[in-house]
């Protein structure tokens, strides 16, 4: 009997280690991935030649295995389908070819090019499961992100300032408009400075609150600061002794 | 800044971060103009030789990663390990990978069987696969397509990087 | 096993552990006896002195985690946008800006309402305002100034820097 048929070399022997007891199908038969994973088992097993599969042996060994399979457990109707399409297919190959239709496609071609396709498959899923993977082959470091989550402090730029400042000037809700140029500013600068300078002193002599290095305007700049936080009384001015030391500190509460 | 600072800004950020980061990204670590990052990474890959992490590009980017000699000290320590996939999970992930993009009856066609919705379920909560688009025939079916994801815990840098398909070398006999 | 050895797998369980590894599972790593993994840890934390991450014992056992300075560097890649002031914060603080010193009361008097106590503690937390003194009427109201951190952050060398403004009168013109 011949089983198969490879590079039109005629094989006649089944190789023994195809048989598969029955009790064993079950078992089997699960561990395949449907109808194309079963007839790759049965070609490679069988030595067939993929592009050359030999129908009537293929379809035989496909159907005892379904047969098997069928008697034990519902069978997925993928299965069916496939017995369908190899009994079809070597129908086919038995009608004689007319010799207008030399030009058909052999009938297994369809077949033949999934199996392919689906090995191709396996193989490259088996490939894949072996490519190293994160957790399981390498872990990836993730040391922790310390510091407190502080809130993102917003941005702020000199026209956000201005604007607000041109908003509240438009508003108009101040009693007296004030006048605010460079001048001011610098005096208002000022006064701020002298008082942060006094904040850590009882007092300090009038002298020191005024740098000479800077030029007169800013002598000049500074004792304006000076004169507006006495009027406001933000300071005040003594004397020990006439032509004395001035002194100046911070006003307190009489 | 002196390179010292920058190392130690850039190590901070790639021992820190949960993806890996782009390599255009790494240049918004520092205020000022680093000149270049790419000779700050071999820098500090060279830092790291002999240690029990290394430097990789992946396709998302820079990132740390034990070397393989770690991994049987840390199996001693995970008790929990990623599971095995199935053989249907594992050739539904290869023809997505291989033949992206694909729709689930593509899928079917190749395996010869139906492809339960678990399966793809399964791969989508793993972020290794999303749906791209639709095809344009009756019923819309989604397109399938691999991640970024996918690479990155493959530790891949792109798809050619995948295993190269087996050519069926009988169709040649 | 050498010490070196053990330092480095040590190192790079607790860099690739998304946990804190309590210390009994430490000893886990090695095959090997280790006499004290106490002593180990100290060593390791050592050797990190001076870098970006710093070995920590927390709740659930040991991890390194990114110190505190690193923070703003890790943010910058995070992009997040910066929020905004609120309109009465922005003016609130051009009031100090253009009038200084100034008391709480001065600002309300100029935007016709009361001034909350939260805004003036943010501007302070921020370190752009300061009291620099008190006026000497019953309360002693604090005076509040500018700060040079706020010239700082504004890129401005002195006040006079800041834009003069038109003259209020042709405004309200």
């Amino acid at each position: 009997m011949i089983v198969a048929r490879i590079h039109g070399e005629l094989i006649g022997d089944l190789p023994r280690d195809l048989y598969i007891p029955p009790e064993a199908l079950e078992v089997v038969l699960d561990t395949f991935e449907g109808p194309l994973d079963l007839l790759l088992y049965l070609i490679r097993k069988h030595n067939l030649d993929i592009l050359d599969i030999s129908m009537t042996e293929l379809t035989r060994q496909y159907m005892s295995y379904i047969e098997e399979a069928r008697q034990r457990h519902e069978l997925a109707a993928e299965y069916l389908l496939m017995a369908a399409l190899l009994i079809e297919i070597k129908s086919r190959m038995l009608l004689p070819k007319p010799a207008a239709m030399n030009e058909e496609e052999d009938p297994r071609a369809d077949l033949v090019r999934r199996l392919i396709e689906y090995e191709r498959m396996k193989e490259a899923a088996i490939e894949l499961d072996l490519l190293e993977l994160d957790g399981r082959d390498f872990h990836h470091a993730r040391a922790q992100q310390g510091g407190a989550d502080l809130p993102l402090l917003p941005d702020l730029d000199v026209n956000d300032l201005v604007q607000a400042w041109l908003g509240l000037v438009s508003r108009a809700k101040m009693a007296t408009p004030h006048k605010l140029g460079r001048e001011e500013l610098s005096v208002r600068d000022h006064m701020a400075g002298i008082l942060r300078k006094l904040r850590d002193h009882a007092y300090l002599e009038f002298s020191e609150l005024f740098d000479c290095g800077k030029g007169l305007a800013a002598l000049i700049v500074a004792f304006l600061a000076l004169l507006e936080l006495a009027r406001e009384s933000m300071v005040s001015l003594f004397q020990t002794e006439p032509f004395g030391s001035i002194y100046v500190r911070v006003s307190h509460e009489s | 800044m002196n390179p010292e600072t920058a190392l130690i800004i850039l190590e901070t950020a790639l021992l820190t971060s949960e993806e890996p980061i782009p390599l255009s990204d790494l240049s918004r670590l520092f205020e000022e103009e680093i000149e270049s990052v790419e000779e700050l990474l071999a820098s500090l890959a060279r830092q790291w030789e002999g240690k029990g992490l290394e430097l990789v590009e992946v396709a998302g980017g820079w990132r740390f990663r034990s070397r393989p000699e770690m991994k049987k000290h840390l199996d001693r320590l995970n008790a929990k390990k990623p599971p095995r996939y199935s053989r249907a999970t594992l050739e539904t992930l290869a023809i997505i990978a291989y033949r992206q993009p694909v729709t689930r009856g593509d899928i079917e066609e190749i395996r010869g069987v139906s492809v339960s919705s678990q399966i793809l379920k399964t791969l989508e909560a793993r972020s290794w696969i999303e749906i791209v688009g639709h095809r344009e025939v009756p019923g819309r079916p989604a397109l399938y397509a691999t991640t970024v994801q996918f690479l990155n815990d493959l530790d891949l840098s792109s798809l050619e990087q995948l295993p190269q398909l087996k050519e069926p070398d009988s169709i040649l006999g």
